[in-house]
């Protein structure tokens, strides 16, 4: 069986719970057989009773906990059940957790890694379908992570891996963003995307843990026309709708895929779209301050004075709803990356 | 005062509702989620019947019992659960945020607490002399927010029946894992009365109900209806990891169904359970030729 | 004595309360005599004791409750007492509030207005200073709103009018932004800014309540070179750069002020930066994920091509700290806008 | 086991220099907001006073005398409220937000109330023997968070001692306008022993709670202690609204100074008063002659 990126980041947890004792796992229904609403944790508990931890119903509190455990020397880990409901952490993440180590002066970390899935497309209606991580994307003090489903020859890092990195080498805290949908992909080995040249870099070179920017091209193509990017789930989007508008419509692009989503590093953004001028960012996240807007807003700040040609390509302003015919509408789909890409290319020519 | 067949037709009617969405989700005629109330309809049928017209009913993820007892459209639900532009809310909403007349649910575990204390606020403001009646699991007794609610509950005197559907259970976990104290002390430390109760029969829990409503309206004040009871289906549609055997002996004693139609005529039973069998069936073929939500109109913002 | 923003506020809300029954104020500490931490509630208490209510001291368990009180009829006005605790209410405002009217098929109204004051440059340190509106404009199905003190001649709007005209004339969830310092600045008239040229337009001509966009130019001037676009309390920071820089360096800007900041409609600064080609956006919230982020995204994909110069002013993605020495190099300074304007005028010059 | 005359100078001296604090802002010198603990001093001494070297410290808004109990440094708090490079936290914290060694504060009611049982969680998991002790005020009884937390904190058996300093009113709210139930039941509700106390005299005070401390040592468990007092001064810097002669006969009565200094010989009352004065001013005039926070380093992100 292919290694799914469910399994990946399965193993990842276990082998950070293997290498460090401080390493603890919290979050509702996590505990075998159960392992946890989507299985990321299974066979955590049985592994390790004592540092597994099946907790009440209590987000905001557990959030807290969480840090409390932190700022004294463990390396917890918090799962939230579904993504959506990080928003009852909203006022430890931004009055408490992320303020600690500066509003202290720096006298103390702050190891903790919140675990959220995200993402909709399984008809599970507007409180258990969000995307919501561009909202902390702007909180100082926090970083934002979020895995793709690509190895590359370098770093040679799974989702597992960078998870496993981030619990055990972290000293702030990280929201490390997953997706429903993004559990169920296979993990692309170099070798199995012979169309494909990927290289990585790794994005603050200082420190540890490592977070990857991963560039993507049709391998042997011309130059690419308009730069992409996304993160998380959307990259497999993104990765289908570039192989597609470059075999169907010789339209060429790369794709740029950051693994930190915050604090914002769009070097190679910048770099990429001061060479093609057009641009499209895609996430499944609401359009309106999503993590495009940033972008964009770099970008444009980067290049005063460039023609820049750029779009969107996100959710609805709109809750997500339930029904599938009108979920496909809210959320971006491969289509609306074509259609985007297409209008951006075409554009003045 | 309603008579046992017309609860054994309530309870009848969710069970057979339940029993026929657990089934066709297996078939992907449904997509998304379900919470089933199997073996927990008695609480809704008990209540529910004890409030009044223009009473307002607040619930959560678990909702569908809750909606039918309250005389809710089955095709109407099965649509909403499909996806179907007929739904309850136009398919927008889904399995767990329905709102129809009176009733509101949502599906984040303990929010809806303080929005039914604020509706008891407004309906005590306008003199409605409606009673508002929030369903809450034994699980959400982790979420700080329904403790605010409760405070405010009382310290205003707000017309509100705080109904916790204690099935020992919050999705697979047991509550003795995650609760210390007890949920009637929880109560009670916000000088909320509390009246407790072990039963899965709906003419039971409906003389409490009244008690409790009655309480609420002479008042004007909250009050608490500790309901113990049996979740005999998985928690969503098929993570079930209890004891099959322990499943077995609780649905051949804490049945709501068996309990009511035991009491009742044999041949009145297999009448109703016919007539609802063809209820049901014809709200499911109903609900799966409607047309799929929204795709002509806009979705407005 | 000239009026200020806060007795404004505080008319507006007397108003309100005079003019409709099912208006409600709700929060803590806001009675008399002490009448609200920052005094927007004063006299109202004494005025209408039965719908004016102190609170415990429950954010969360607040926004819930006005909302249930909303959707039942009234029309409840919930002050957070620092706009910086309005993070508590997230859950509610995110999961519940902006999402019941569209998932319930639009068969409910929800006519809630949240106030809360933000801001800083009083030294209250990191949980007290936050200007937090960013992490709430992304939401889909709320309204963001902050008033600016000027009063223009066609419109006749005080902060106080637009204040009551949203609590009595809404139907959905408002969260009306208010600030510290701009709380003490006077209001304003046509006649006091002799200087300026004010025009205002409704941003959304079918729906009340309006939400008025000031236009802004200096008297008499050429053509702006730079479109400016502020609002709240940085309008007026806006302001006095606007004019130094045209007095003292006859760089003449043009400066458009929103109030109702989501959801986005950036129309007004579109046309602006069509002429100018030059942008820069100022608030006191963070820099990342902030309002400018949006309006520059917008700007962006609706100018394709344009050769767009555009630079934000913003706090610096950073706590807010205590000491008057690290406050005022974190948030935004007038220095600051006058540096940004510069720059972005004279690039490629 | 401390003396009465080392309690009467932790208590003098958290008094001097809060006296200090509110004179010297009408001028100026500070900027921000404080929050004295005039008139119960003998809370923060006489629980720390109880803890061991290594126990931890959470504390809120009102966390001058704690962190002064604690064995604060003066001149690093009053740096801090000047923001000073000096101060506690370098001046990027002020009034509501310093650590020093095991002492925490935040200004957000409530949320410091899990973090604390964090701590208590890692401390018990290294099996370090420390307690975490955190303050908080009546008032913040109104946020759910506490709750999630007193759960937690008696369902994983953390050793934590929640103090509760019922001053019987939040800013200019009584708690009675705001609290329905009482602070005891909204604990026991959790199955967390309670001990009450009303009283504004530490050498009672720290009895009790090295009580308390000693059943969390044994047992690892929560325990919660309610200690009863008076708020002298205003909320913050002068926003009092009670009745002047209510609060002068409640100065007479229930003054921690006043208690200790009347069981000790004037002479040692008057020498110590004289030598923390001096120590007050010294440490005022120091900070004030302090560099102000960060105009040398980056401010690094
Ligand atoms: C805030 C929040 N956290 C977690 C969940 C996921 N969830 C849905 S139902 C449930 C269990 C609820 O248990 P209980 O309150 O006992 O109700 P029951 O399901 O037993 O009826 C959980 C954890 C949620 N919906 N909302
Ligand atoms: C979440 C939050 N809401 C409101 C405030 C503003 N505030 C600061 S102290 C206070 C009163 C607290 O009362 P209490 O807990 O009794 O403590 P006391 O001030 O009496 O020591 C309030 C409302 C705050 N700091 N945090
Ligand atoms: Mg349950
Ligand atoms: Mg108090």
């Amino acid at each position: 069986m292919n290694k799914t990126v469910l399994s990946s980041l399965n193993a990842g947890l276990l082998d950070a719970l293997s290498q460090d004792e401080r390493v603890y796992l919290l979050g509702e229904d996590i505990l075998d057989p159960y392992g946890g609403s989507f299985k990321v944790t299974k066979g955590c508990s049985s592994a390790f009773p004592q540092r597994v931890i099946a907790t009440p119903i209590s987000e905001a509190g557990l959030a807290g906990l969480s840090a409390g455990m932190a700022l004294r020397g463990l390396r917890p880990v918090l799962e939230i059940m579904f993504g959506d409901f990080i928003t009852l952490t909203f006022d430890q993440l931004v009055n408490h957790i992320s303020k600690f180590r500066w509003m202290y002066n720096n006298t103390v970390n702050l190891p903790l890694v919140i675990r959220a899935p995200m993402g909709g497309r399984r008809g599970y209606g507007p409180t258990h379908s969000q995307t919501l991580e561009k909202l902390f994307m702007g909180v100082p003090g926090l970083t934002l992570v979020a895995p793709v489903n690509f190895v590359e020859d370098t770093l040679r890092q799974e989702p597992g891996n960078l998870l496993a990195s981030i619990i055990l080498q972290t000293s702030d805290p990280v929201l490390f963003i997953e997706n429903k949908l993004q559990y169920l992909l296979p993990i692309h080995q170099p070798q199995d995307l012979p169309d494909l040249e990927i290289s990585a870099f790794s994005v603050d070179k200082r420190s540890a843990p490592i977070f990857p920017v991963y560039k993507i091209k049709i391998a042997g193509a011309p130059a690419a026309r308009v730069t992409l990017t996304a993160y998380g789930y959307l990259a497999e989007l993104a990765r289908q709708a570039m192989l597609k508008l470059a075999y169907e419509e010789e339209l060429f692009c790369e794709l740029i895929l950051p693994t930190r989503l915050a604090p914002f590093d769009v070097a190679d953004v910048v770099e990429s779209v001061a060479r093609t001028g057009r641009m499209v960012s895609i996430e499944e996240g609401g359009l309106s301050l999503g993590w495009g807007a940033e972008v964009i807003a770099r970008v444009a700040e980067s290049l005063p004075g460039a023609q820049l040609i750029t779009r969107r390509v996100a959710a609805r302003d709109l809750p997500v709803p339930a029904a599938p015919s009108l979920e496909k509408r809210v959320l971006p789909q491969v289509e609306d990356i074509l259609r985007a890409v297409r209008k951006v290319a075409r554009y003045g020519k | 005062m309603m008579d046992e067949l017309a609860l054994f037709r309530a309870i009848y009617r969710i069970r057979r509702f339940e029993e026929t969405v657990l089934e066709e989700f297996k078939r992907g005629v449904f997509s998304g989620t379900t919470h089933t109330s199997l073996g927990q309809e008695a609480n809704a049928v008990g209540v529910i019947t004890a409030l009044r017209e223009d009473d307002i009913i607040v619930t959560n993820h678990r909702c569908h019992g809750h909606y039918l007892a309250y005389g809710g459209d089955m095709r109407a639900l099965f649509a909403e659960m499909m996806g179907r532009a007929t739904g309850v809310c136009g398919g927008r909403g889904g399995s767990q945020h329905i709102h129809w007349r009176n009733l509101y649910s949502n599906g984040v575990q303990g929010g809806i607490v303080p929005i039914a204390a604020g509706m008891a606020f407004a309906e005590k403001q306008k003199m409605s002399g409606a009673v508002v009646t929030v369903f809450i699991g034994d699980g959400t007794f982790g979420e700080g927010i329904i403790y605010e609610a409760f405070n405010m509950a009382r310290l205003w005197e707000l017309p509100l029946l705080i109904v916790v559907e204690n099935n020992h259970i919050a999705q697979t976990t047991p509550t003795s894992l995650v609760l210390a104290g007890s949920l009637a002390s929880r109560l009670r430390a916000f000088d909320i009365p509390v009246a407790e109760l072990d039963s899965s029969d709906a003419s039971e829990i409906r003389v409490v109900a009244e008690k409790s409503t009655a309480f609420i309206r002479e008042t004007s004040r909250p009050a608490a209806l500790i309901l113990n009871t049996v979740r005999f289906g998985p928690h969503s549609k098929g993570d079930d990891t209890r004891a099959e055997e322990e499943m077995r002996l609780l649905k051949l004693t804490r049945d709501p169904v068996r309990i009511l139609a035991e009491r009742l005529p044999l041949e009145q039973v297999s009448a109703v359970r016919d007539e609802i069998n063809h209820w049901v069936a014809q709200a499911f073929s109903l609900a799966l030729a409607d047309p799929e939500a929204g795709l002509e109109d806009g979705l407005d913002e």
